[in-house]
Order: structure tokens, then sequence, then C-alpha cells
């Protein structure tokens, strides 16, 4: 691990319980974690083994029972509107369906526009089209026949790739990203992969990739958390965690590899 | 919304709810200002036959039926109208309140909204009206509304409660949306079309409950209504007195505007929900 | 297959097995026969508005027929005719006054109770001495009481007050008292401690009485009684009742009743019966008492009363426009079906029995007809302008109305009325809403004055102290609690000492010419005043029959002279013994 | 704890908690109403009475006895403790007559009525929607539409025309009541005869218009089925078309079992109505008569009755759905 960059987000004892009394469970319990600067990490469970959950806690949609994150080496604070957006300039996320993560009534140029507006740039239409138009050539899209058209016009390669145009636009610090190639044909796989890369090269971001895929877990990060019933239970360099793990779901995780992709992981 | 209405038009069912509809929103709108007679002036003697003057006779007070017949369908549409805005609006707040906000909200109000569904409304619509000493048509009224609105709630919130966890709904919090945004923008156009069949339900609620009520003696004062002008019908023994006019074209004409709104709810529910589409 | 036979099977006992429970439920045993035969039944309606809660003539609610003026199980003394105003024999057989202030009456020994007891002047004086000893429905006449006493077996002395000397409560109670078997009595007030509350809630279910008929079966829908083939009455009347049972039906409403009097289920009905004419069209021999309009003989007028301390309402201009503008005619044809003669505002009805009580030229200059222009001009005179609305404000700005008009919801008649009278008053610049909630809001709305206009009907029933009860119910003022507590007469606080006097002076004289003077002078306050409007006449019991099982049913001019009190009040009861198959 | 046993327990308690609420509104909502129903006693009582205190003290011995003298928690606490002795309190409309006397008389009637009516009617109107759904064509034109037309007539429309066409024009059948006036209960043929003589019309009447409501539902849920993949399916794997009607027909009507429990609340009381239009003894037409003369406890009485029995419907209809439909029991018994 690298030493020497500097942390940029930090989970302490992460708790999250649902439901009450003799219903009640823990979906994340006791996590910790340390996300440094240019890192890549994929955190792999099975499904329900808490993993989504966690993620949807550090981009600040779900709030912890108990624990801290950290942002900066400063407690996160989410509590005011302009604290709220601070953070989500520097934390953002995509997530796994893509045909859910658009609103059906709004047009594609909304979604980018939101992010511009998010950015509180004051811009001329003419630059927010460009601004647009260049996001969307990152993800090889032609903005000028998209703009005006609604999702359910669209393939799903198309729309998770506008998901990546908007990271693009925000070049956030952090990026989560949920299974985000899970319901993707294996052909556009590679290039969205590829241009997470590319992206990640260009911000010196975070990519926090949660997934069930070891395989893929280790073709990626330089960290890997493994993640059972709510907690992690082995953390470590990919390399080192593959080739020898631990822990004894971790072991069963990896004679998995081959079998790949039983269900998608809806959780 | 221009495309909806598109699609709706082609649904025979919903077109022939609304033609329905039209024809009797037309004429009891259209004929008073023809015949500006007041209603409730007693013109004939007490039950007098259909006649060329009068094509629907006279009730027991000697009243020109007909034309109470277009003033009293305009009482019934407007308790139903405030009825189903009334448990509309109530049943949308309260299920996008238990919805979205979850926790302890919503169990509050799930709790109260499923007894509220099981305790018969009739029941509530009893006491409540019996304890009213002095009602008008929009009092009446929000009793309805009062009494109806937990099946919407309920729905609604079931939905919110699917559509809060939806990623676009992800999305637009991390792109900064408000909280009302999000709801006006992000959950709202998902729900818009069964609020909307939902609200079409109420309204035909609210009339037939009206009629209900008013039977019972219970409804509103100093006005004539479809329900009072059936509770007058039996209270002076039209039936008896072979009054037929006095009875049967009221009760056809709420069937008339409730069958019509059932059949707008359904020519819609066939295109909202295409796999019952025949 | 299996299971929807089992279904049908279900369906088929739960239908069953509900029959059985409602017949297992049904309250006394039936005696022997399964039903009670159409020839043999007198059928009756109207009387009787929910299922008996009683039978106890102690208790607030009997059911029919033991209520009080009802002789077929409980009877009195004399039977008022309501016709020829006399009280004829029954349980007594003549009345004599020894002084002004000692009546006595002696009874008839043939008298016995049905269960054989013979009755006595001891049983009279118990039965008046509990409305001494207890609140019960006739109390009120031991405020012009003194005792009453056993003379001997026969005679029961009656004392009257000096400090309130009213003779006409005296005899109104001899014709309503329901004697009651002493020895049965004592008994159930020792059973009971003597605690009004406890004896009020016996049930009596088979009255010891000693009238022509006793309690034979009763439920939710009927009440049924049979014949007592041992009555001590076949002295006097010389022969039996006709029929071996009566039953009174139990209609939730007015129209089942009509509907059913129509279809020759219900032999004598007192319900208010809207355009009763129509019943006979075809032929059925359904008949009134009169044979033509108004086909009841009026006893009643109900009327609306003012509120006098509202604002607005305490002019008498504004009470005299709203009288001027009612169109009396349309109430009588649209509202009463034309069952009232036109109607002649004052104290007394215009029966020739009352109107000659006072004297007419005096008070003619005081009358009222509908005279929409009259009134008009009558509001212009005190300078009470039109708004843009049409309606017109006083000088000082009190704006006339809107009053509500109140009356009870579901008194089709009186709901109608008031409709006439709100629609009447607006065309003199008057504005009035009808109201009709509930009977029990209304009556609290009446009681302690929380109204603006008011329909009642003061005193309706045909009695000896008629029209002076009518008029005190009207006008007294001693006595009525203020606006805010119960009042149980003159609940439109009208004041005037004058009237008080007078009303006050009237029960205690008894020659006529001097009573008119005072009758005369009583009506022209009430003219000059009008405290309240009278709409309508109204008979005091509707009398509309079915001859399709019973003939012979007593009506006007068929040479019997029954009065129309329904086979079973005062002297219409000699009406059984003349009807036949 | 066996599952389905903690499920039921979990309804019973849902359940009690609503009757407890439903007690509770049926206690303060009429009591806020400012007319007074002793004054009508006392004022029939004193009909001429002149003396005002004998007239006060009259009044407020029946305060008194009513319990109306005391603070309105007080009687609260007493209706409900009495309550659970099954004791609703004296009538005032019809006293000293008991509440509880009232409604048993009344019970059977109503009973004997509707539950025949209710389910027959499902019975029907689920075997013509399921009909209809699957002949489709000009029958489903004609049926769907007419069913839709009945189901939107309140009740007592059409009840009010039944009485004027086969009671009053045709004469077929006697026009209110429960059995013959002429008759005295017993078990005789021709009691029953009249019984069930008087018990057509109504009965037909909600009958009719529970097919219309049923039709339309089971209509719908249908077509769903008939829709779905399986359907198409089977029909690929040749499977006779009886058959798979039968699935169909099962699939859909689990749902209909529901919406019975769900819309017996309003067809109870569409049917209480019908009561009064044909002078039925049952607790509609008391129920009528308790609001004309503001008899609060005969009104608490009945509604609370008819509470009472929606719920209980509820209660056993959720309880045989939940043995019956493991999805059912399977969803009530996840976390939330």
């Amino acid at each position: 691990m690298n030493g020497d960059s500097s942390i940029v987000l930090e989970g302490r004892k992460l708790n999250r319980q649902f439901g009450f009394g003799r219903n009640r469970f823990f979906a994340v319990s006791d996590v910790d974690f340390v996300f440094r600067s240019g890192e890549i990490i994929s955190i792999v469970g099975e499904s329900g083994s808490g993993k989504t959950t966690l993620a949807k806690m550090i981009m600040g949609l779900l709030k912890p029972t108990s624990g801290e994150v950290m942002f900066r080496e400063n407690p996160r604070s989410l509590r005011t509107k302009a604290d709220r957006e601070e953070y989500w300039k520097s934390v953002q996320g995509i997530f796994q369906d893509p045909f859910s993560s658009f609103n059906q009534f709004s047009k594609i140029q909304t979604l980018l526009l939101d992010c511009i507006n998010l950015l509180k740039l004051k811009l001329s239409e003419e630059e927010k089209m460009n601004m647009m138009r260049e996001a969307c050539g990152f993800v090889n899209l032609e903005f000028d026949e998209l703009y005006n058209k609604y999702p359910f016009e669209l393939s799903g390669g198309q729309m998770q790739r506008l998901m990546i145009a908007r990271i693009f636009i925000l070049k956030p610090k952090v990026l989560i990203a949920d299974e985000p190639t899970s319901m993707i044909d294996a052909c556009s796989r590679a290039t969205i992969l590829d241009m997470f890369l590319k992206l990640r090269k260009q911000n010196d971001m975070i990519i926090v990739f949660i997934t069930h895929d070891l395989g893929l877990a280790y073709y990626v990060s330089d960290t890997i958390y493994i993640m059972e019933h709510g907690k992690i239970v082995e953390r470590g360099n990919a390399a080192t965690i593959l080739e020898s793990p631990v822990h004894s779901y971790t072991k069963r995780l990896l004679a998995d590899v081959p079998k790949l992709k039983e269900a998608w992981d809806l959780g | 919304m221009i495309g909806t209405l598109r699609i709706l038009i082609r649904s025979p069912k919903f077109i022939i709810g609304l033609a329905i509809l039209a024809v009797v929103l037309g004429t009891v709108f259209v004929y008073p200002m023809v015949n500006t007679a007041d209603p409730v002036e007693m013109v004939a003697s007490g039950f007098d036959p259909p006649s060329a003057q009068y094509i629907l006779g006279a009730d027991n007070f000697g009243r020109d039926t007909f034309l109470e017949l277009m003033y009293g369908t305009r009482t019934s549409l407007y308790v139903g109208l405030i009825a189903g805005v009334f448990a509309t609006v109530v049943g949308l707040v309260l299920g996008l309140a238990a919805g979205y906000i979850g926790g302890l909200a919503d169990n509050v109000i799930t709790l109260i909204t499923n007894m509220f569904i099981v305790i018969p409304s009739f029941v509530i619509l009893i006491l409540v009206s019996v304890s009213i000493n002095s009602r008008s048509s929009t009092v009446t009224a929000l009793i309805i509304g009062l009494t109806s609105w937990p099946w919407t709630a309920r729905a609604v919130r079931a939905q919110t409660t699917s559509l809060r966890n939806r990623d676009h709904v992800n999305i637009a919090k991390i792109s900064g949306y408000s909280t009302t945004k999000i709801i006006l923008f992000e959950i709202l156009p998902y729900i818009a079309s069964y609020v909307v069949m939902a609200f079409i339900l109420q309204i035909a609620s609210g009339i037939l409950s009206e009629a209900a009520i008013s039977m019972l003696g219970l409804g509103p004062y100093n006005t004539v209504s479809l329900g009072i002008m059936m509770n007058w019908a039996l209270m002076f023994e039209a039936p008896a007195a072979g009054a037929w006019w006095a009875f049967v074209p009221t009760s056809l004409m709420i069937a008339a505007i409730s069958f019509s709104l059932f059949m707008m709810n359904t020519g819609m529910d066939e295109i909202f929900n295409p796999k019952i589409r025949n | 297959m299996v299971s929807r036979k089992a279904f049908g099977l279900s369906l088929v006992l739960m239908l069953v097995l509900s029959t059985v429970l409602v017949s297992a439920q049904a309250a006394p045993a039936p005696k022997g026969s399964q039903q009670t035969p159409r020839n043999e039944t007198l059928y009756m309606n109207g009387l009787q508005w929910g299922a008996p809660s009683s039978f106890n003539m102690l208790s607030s609610n009997p059911a029919w027929p033991c209520n009080q003026n009802r002789f077929l199980v409980y009877e009195a003394l004399f039977m008022f005719d309501q016709i020829k105003g006399t009280m004829d024999p029954l349980l007594a057989k003549s009345l004599a006054w020894a002084d002004d202030y000692t009546l006595d009456v002696t009874l008839n020994s043939a008298a016995h109770f049905n269960d054989g007891q013979a009755l006595t002047a001891d049983d009279v004086a118990y039965s008046f001495e509990l409305g001494k000893k207890y609140a019960v429905s006739w109390s009120p006449v031991w405020l012009s009481l003194e005792s009453v006493t056993a003379k001997s077996s026969g005679v029961v002395e009656f004392k009257l007050t000096k400090e309130n000397y009213n003779r006409l409560n005296v005899l109104d109670a001899l014709t309503n008292v329901p004697i009651h078997p002493m020895h049965v009595w004592t008994k159930i007030e020792a059973d009971n401690n003597n605690d009004i509350a406890k004896i009020a809630t016996v049930f009596n279910e088979d009255p010891v009485a000693s009238g022509p008929y006793k309690v034979y079966y009763w439920d939710d829908t009927k009440i049924t009684i049979v014949r007592d083939d041992n009555y001590w009455g076949k002295a006097l009347f010389g022969k039996l009742p006709a029929p071996k049972y009566i039953t009174h039906i139990i209609f939730k409403s007015n129209d089942a009743g009509n509907l059913a009097l129509k279809n020759g289920e219900v032999d004598m009905s007192q319900q208010f019966t809207p355009k009763v004419w129509l019943m006979w069209k075809d032929g059925s021999p359904i008949k009134t008492y009169l044979p033509k309009l108004p086909y009841y003989i009026p006893a009643a007028m109900p009327q609306i009363f003012f509120n006098m301390t509202k604002k607005g309402l305490n002019v008498p201009e504004v009470r005299r426009a709203i009288a001027m503008s009612i169109d009396y005619k349309k109430i009588g044809d649209v509202a009463m079906s034309g069952y009232t003669d036109p109607i002649v505002p004052g104290i007394v009805l215009s029966t020739p029995a009352e109107a000659k009580m006072v004297d007419q030229t005096t008070v003619k200059p005081y009358l009222w007809t509908t005279d929409v222009n009259g009134a008009n001009k009558l509001l212009d005179s005190i300078g009470a302008k039109k708004g843009k609305d049409g309606i017109r404000s006083l000088k000082d700005g009190t704006r006339l109305g809107p009053w509500d008009i109140e009356c009870p919801y579901g008194w089709s008649d009186w709901n109608a009325s008031l409709e006439i009278v709100m629609q009447s008053a607006k065309k003199v610049g008057i504005e009035l809403r009808t109201k009709f909630p509930e009977q029990p809001v209304w009556n609290n709305d009446m009681q302690t004055g929380g109204f603006d206009i008011i329909m009642n009907t003061p005193q309706g029933n045909a009695s000896p102290s008629q029209p002076w009860i009518r008029a005190r119910t009207i006008m007294l003022s001693e006595g009525v609690a203020p606006i805010g507590e119960i009042a149980y007469w003159n609940w439109g606080r009208f004041k005037d000492a004058r009237a008080d006097e007078l009303l006050n002076i009237i029960p205690t004289k008894s020659d006529p010419a001097e009573l008119k003077k005072l009758y005369t002078e009583l009506d022209v306050i009430y003219l000059k005043n009008i405290p309240t409007i009278p709409l309508m006449y109204r008979p005091s019991l509707f009398y509309t029959v079915n001859e399709k099982v019973w003939k012979g049913m007593p009506v006007q001019g068929d040479g019997n002279n029954i009065p129309p009190q329904i086979l079973s009040d005062g002297a219409g009861i000699k009406g059984l013994y003349v009807i036949h198959n | 704890m066996n599952s389905y046993l903690k499920y039921f327990l979990k309804k019973f308690g849902w359940y009690l908690l609503t009757l407890v609420v439903a007690i509770t509104l049926n206690f303060f909502l009429p009591r806020m109403i400012k007319g007074n129903p002793v004054s009508v006693i006392v004022s029939a009582m004193s009909q001429g009475m002149s003396d005002v205190n004998a007239q006060k003290k009259l009044y407020e011995s029946y305060m008194h006895q009513f319990g109306l003298d005391k603070p309105l928690f007080q009687q609260y606490l007493i209706y409900f403790q009495n309550i659970l002795h099954g004791d609703f309190g004296v009538s005032f409309g019809n006293y000293p007559r008991r509440v509880s006397n009232i409604l048993a008389s009344a019970i059977p009637w109503t009973l004997g009525l509707q539950i025949p009516a209710i389910l027959i009617g499902w019975l029907l109107g689920n075997l013509l929607g399921a009909f209809t759904a699957y002949k489709k064509g000009v029958f489903d034109k004609i049926i769907f539409p007419a069913a839709l037309f009945v189901n939107s007539m309140p009740f007592f429309a059409l009840s009010i025309i039944m009485l004027y066409v086969f009671g009053l024009h045709l004469k077929w059948f006697p026009i209110g009541g429960g059995y013959g006036y002429q008759m005295i209960p017993n078990l005789s043929l021709s009691f029953i005869g009249s019984v069930l003589q008087h018990h057509f019309l109504p009965f037909i009447s909600i009958v009719l218009v529970a097919i219309g409501g049923q039709a339309i539902g089971m209509r719908s849920m249908s077509i769903y089925e008939l829709n779905s993949d399986y359907v198409l399916y089977a029909k690929l794997m040749g499977i006779r078309d009886s058959r798979v009607v039968r699935y169909v027909f099962r699939n859909a009507v689990l749902p209909q079992v529901t919406g019975l429990a769900l819309s017996i609340g309003t067809m109870i009381s569409g049917a209480l109505i019908t009561e009064i239009v044909f002078n039925y003894p049952g607790i509609g037409t008391w129920l009528f008569t308790a609001i004309r003369t503001l008899d609060f406890p005969l009104i608490s009485g009945c509604t609370l009755m008819i509470t009472l029995a929606v719920l209980a419907a509820n209660f056993t209809i959720e309880i045989i759905y939940g043995l019956i439909d493991p999805r059912v029991k399977a969803t009530q018994m996840e976390g939330q």
C-alpha cells in the first residue's frame, strides 16, 4: 500500500442496522476502511453481504447507525445543503442498473445539466452545450443526437456510458461504482472499464468497485476488501489476497471464480 | 402529457366514459342557462306526471324534476369533486410522507391507514355526519373525503417506498436535488397515472357516498343533490304514488356518472397496465 | 364439484338457521295458533314507531296500546268525544259538582280487571295518587288537585285546590288517567323499594287492566293484542268488540305504512298520507273520516314560533310581514295535500266549537292573509330597504336574515311547509334557510331557545281544556326558563303581563259569556304581537281506513256519530263495536 | 414458536387494536353533538306538566341514570368496561330497552339477508367475470359494460326500482318487512315460506350489485392471468383449454378473496341501506331509526356491530388466506 499518499476517505466502525427489536439485523457491522488518493479498491462479497449498503453509506445516501466517515481527515458532515453539495462534488457514484438510474420522465440533457449545476459554474448556454458535448465525446456518444431524447430511447450500454459522462463532468475525487458492468453485454464491458481507468488517470481519482466478481477485482484493483455478513473478513493487496487467502470465505469465493455470474446481484 | 392523451384516445372504453361524462356535464351546465328558473320554485302540483312543459314531471313539492335533476347533479358532482380532491391530496401527502420518510413516520401512518381501511368508512361517515349540526355541501364533501383517503395513501406509500430506493432517485440525490425536488420530479411523475386514476375513482365513490348518506337523511342542508332527491322520493312515497319520474331518472343519473368515471378508469388501467389489455 | 355442493348446502343451512334464530328470539312464546286469521284481526299503524320498550304506563315511553287516552288495555273514567266535546261514561257512570271545589264521580259497579278483581274507588284513588307520589305523565293534575279519596267503594271524591284553581286540568285527567289495579301495583312498588327509577323499568309484559284486550304477542315489527272475552264492558256496550285480535304494525317510515294501507294489509291508519284521494282512485275501498276536503277533522294548529330575543325578529312589523308573505294556500295544497281549511290566525281553531269562543268581529281587523304587496309596503313603511342581494335591512342596519327555520328531518309535511315559507319570505326581502336536524336536536333547540324560527304544534291533543291549553303553550311567560335553559312552553320567550293575567283567570271561570270576553282579549293580544304564525290545521290524529276486510268503519255521516279517534282513543273506541267483516 | 401461530397472534393483536380505536371513535364522535336526547324523553313524559321544579328533577334523574352527568372521560371508561361485558347500554329512544336486546333481535335478520347475498353475489360474479374474460368478443362487450353499469348504481337505487317494479307494479313480492304480518314466528313451513318470500327482493337487489362489482374485478384478474407467460407456455405444450382455464381461474380467484375482504365493508354498508328501503327488520333499519332520534347508544351499538362484523370477516379471510397462500405467509413473516 502506498503509505505516502494522502487519505481521502476513512470509515471508522461503521454500523447499519435495519428494523427494530426482534426483527433487527445488521447489514453492516464494524466496518473500517481507508481510501487513499489514486487507489483502486474493490469491495467483494456475495449478494446480501452488505456491500451495497456500505456503498450507500459511503456515498451519503444512507445514514450509518453508528460509526463515522472521515472525509479529508475531518468527520463528514451532510447537515446543510452546502455541505452535501460539497461532498457530492467530491464523492460520486455509478449504479448497477442503468435502466433504473434514469428518470424516465426527463430528457437526457437534464442528467448532465444537473451536474453542471452542481458544480455551480457560471456558464452561458453555449458553454454548457459544449461541456456536455465534450463529456459525451469522451464516452463515444453523439451529444447532438441524444440530448433531446428520453431514456427509453437508449440502449443499456449507451445509458451506462452517459453515467460515465456525468462523472467526466463532475470529476470527483472518489467514485463508488456499484457493479457498474453487471448488466452490460460483455463487449461493452471492456470499453467501460477502460473509460474508468482513463478517468482515473486524468483526475487522480479513487475508484471503489463494489462487486461479487473476485476475478474482476483482481484484474483492476490495488486493494481488496472481502465482505461477508456485513463484516470485512479480509483485506489487503489484491495479489496477496488472491495468492494466499486467509479467510475461508475468501477461499470459497476464489473457488467460484471460474463459474462466474450465477445470478445478477440485485442487492 | 400530450403523448399520454394520444394513447388514451385510442382506448374505446376511455372514450365512451369521457363521452358520457361530457354529455352529462354539457347538459347540466348548459340547460340551466337556457331555463333560468329557480329549481326550488314550486311550479306545479306534487307528482305531476311528465308533460310537454315539464319533461320529467314534478316532484313531491311540485318542483320541475328535470331542472332539479340538473342542479342536483351539479351539487353531486361538486361534492364528488371536492371529496375526490380532498381524499387524493390527503392520501397523496400521507402516502408520500410514509413512503419517502420511512421509519417511525411510516409506521405510524401505515398503522392509521390500515385501520381506516378496515373500519368501514360508512360507519365513520355516519358518526361524523351525525355529530355535525350544520352541513353545507362543502362540509359533506369534506366528511366524505375524510373517510376515503386511506386507499390512495396505501397505494402511494407502496409505490413511493419502492421508488425511494430506485437508482434514479439516488442519482438525483447525489446530483444535489432537494427533497422537494426529488418528490416533485423523481417520484410524482411515476405515480401520476395511478393518482389520476385513483382520483377519478374517488370522485365516483364520493358521489355514491353522498347519495348513501343523504338517503339516511344526513346529507347537506339547503341544497338539492341527487341523494337528497332520492331521499325525498322515498320519504314522500314516490313509488307508491307511481311517480317513477321522481326516482328512476335520478338513479340513472347517479349510475351514468359513476359508470362514465369507472369506464374512464378501466380504459386508463388497460393503457397503464399493458398486461390487462385484451 | 363437491365443494360447490357443500357451499350451496351451507348457504341453505345458514338461511334456515337464521330463520330459527329469528323465531327463537321472539319475545313471548306464541300461544296456540301460529297466525292471527286475517278476518279476525284489525291492523293499525301510525301510533307506534319503534319496537315496544314496555307496557308500563309509569315509564316514560310505554308502547301502544298502553299510552294515555288509549282505552284498549287500560281505561280511564270517561271517554272524551272530540266531535261533541262531551265526556262519555266508561269506568265512571256520572260526575257531579258538590260545590266549586268538590267533584264526585260514581263508578260503574260492573267494572273489573282482567284478572277478575273488581275495580273500586280505591283503585281510582290509588291510580291518581301514583301521579302525586312519582313524576309520571299525569302528575301535573296535582297542581290543581288537593286530594282524591274513595268516598265509598263506588264513589270517588276529587277536591280541587283554591290557590291554583283549574277545572280544565281536572276534567282532562278524568279522561286520561289510566286506572291501575291497586293489588298489583302496590306489590310492584314494594318490590322496587318505591323507587320510581326502578318501577319505570318494569316491563309489565302482561298488564292487568280493565280494558277489552290483553297483550298477546309483540316483537320489533308488531304488537298484537287479543280480546278478553270476559270483558266487563260487554254490559256497557251490549256486546264484545268485533276484532278478536288487533295488531299494530311498527313501520320505520311513513312510506312503508302507506304502502301497506294501500295494499289492504293495514285497516286503520294514523299516518299522514299525501294525496290520499289517489288511494281510492282505482276503486280501492279506502276512506277518510270526511268524504271530501279537508278529509280529516282539524284539531291542532302547527305553527312557527319566533325567537323574540333575536334582533330583527323582535320587530312586530317584521313578524307581520313574514305572516303576510306566506303562501298558505300552497302550504295547504302542496305540503298538506289540501287537508286543511284556509287558516284563520288566532288562538282558536276555526271549528264551530272553538270559533264561537272569541268575538269574531272584534278580532277581524287584526287578522292577516297572504298579501305580498302589503307585506312589502309594511316593510317599506318602517324603512327596511332592500340591499343588492334583494334582502332588506332595518334602519339600524340589522339584515333581515339569514334566519334558520327549523323542524325535524323526515316530518315530510312540515319540511315541505317550511320550504314554502322560505320561498315566500324571499319575495318580501327576508332571507330564511330551512334546517331539518334530527328530532332530538330540534327539541333541544326549541326548549333552550337556540333557534331563530322553529315549528311545533302547541298542545295538539283533543281535550276538555282546549283552547286554553294551546294559548298557554304559546303565550304564558310564567315558569319559562331564560334562553339557554329548558322551557316547556312558550319556546319563543314571548312576554306580556296582561296575557299572563288572562291565562291565569280563564281556568277558574265557567260562564261562557265571560270566557268569550277573556278569550277575545287574549286573541287580540296574540294577533297584535304575532309570537307565532299558524301555518295549517291538522287533525290530532289522521284517520284513513281500508275496508277490504273490516267494513262499517266509522266515518262522518254514517249515522253512528262516532268520532275519528281511531277506534282506540276516547270515544273512538265505540267504533270497535260497529265494524264487521 | 410456530411461525403461523406468530402470524396469527400478530394479526389478532392488530385487529384488537383497531377494534379499540373503533370503539373509541364510536364513543366520542356522536357525543360531539349538542342535541340532548334526554330532553326528548323528559318532554314526552312531562307533557303539560307545569311544575318546573318537578321537570328539572325528572331531567336530572334521567341524566344521572344514563350517566350523562359524569365527566366525559369517566363515561368513556364505563362505556368501555360495559362493552367488554357485552352491555351496550340502554337505548334512549326505546327506553328502557337495552341496546344488546335490540341488536340481538336484528342481527339474525341482517345475517340471514347479507351473508347468502354477498357470498352468492361473489360466486356468481366471479364465474361471470372469468367467463367473459375467457370468451371475449361480443359477449364481453355486452356483459362487461352491463356489469359495470349495475355496479355503478347504489344498492338502494336498484332496491327502490325493484320495489316499484316487482312489489308495487307487478305485485309479485311483498313490499317490505321480514315476514307476513299475520304470522307469529314459529318453525312452521308457512312461516319459513313467508320469511323467504319477504327475503327475495332485498336479497336479489344485493346480489345483482355484488355480481357486477365482482365480475369486473374477476374479469381483469383473469385477463391478466390469461395473458401471462405460463398460459402461453401451457398452450404451446398443448394442454387442454379447460385445464388451462381451471388454472387461470384458481390463480385469479385468490386476489378476489382478498378483494372480498376489502370490499366487504362497502358491501355491508350498501346492503344496510337496502334494508331501509324494504323496511327489513335488520340492523340497517334500526340504524336509520336510531339516527332519526339521535339514540347514541343504539347508533354506537349498530355501528360497532357493523365494524365488528367487518373486522371479523377481514380477520377470518386473512387467517385463511395466510393458511392457503404460502407467498402471503412468507411476506408477512419477513422482517418488516
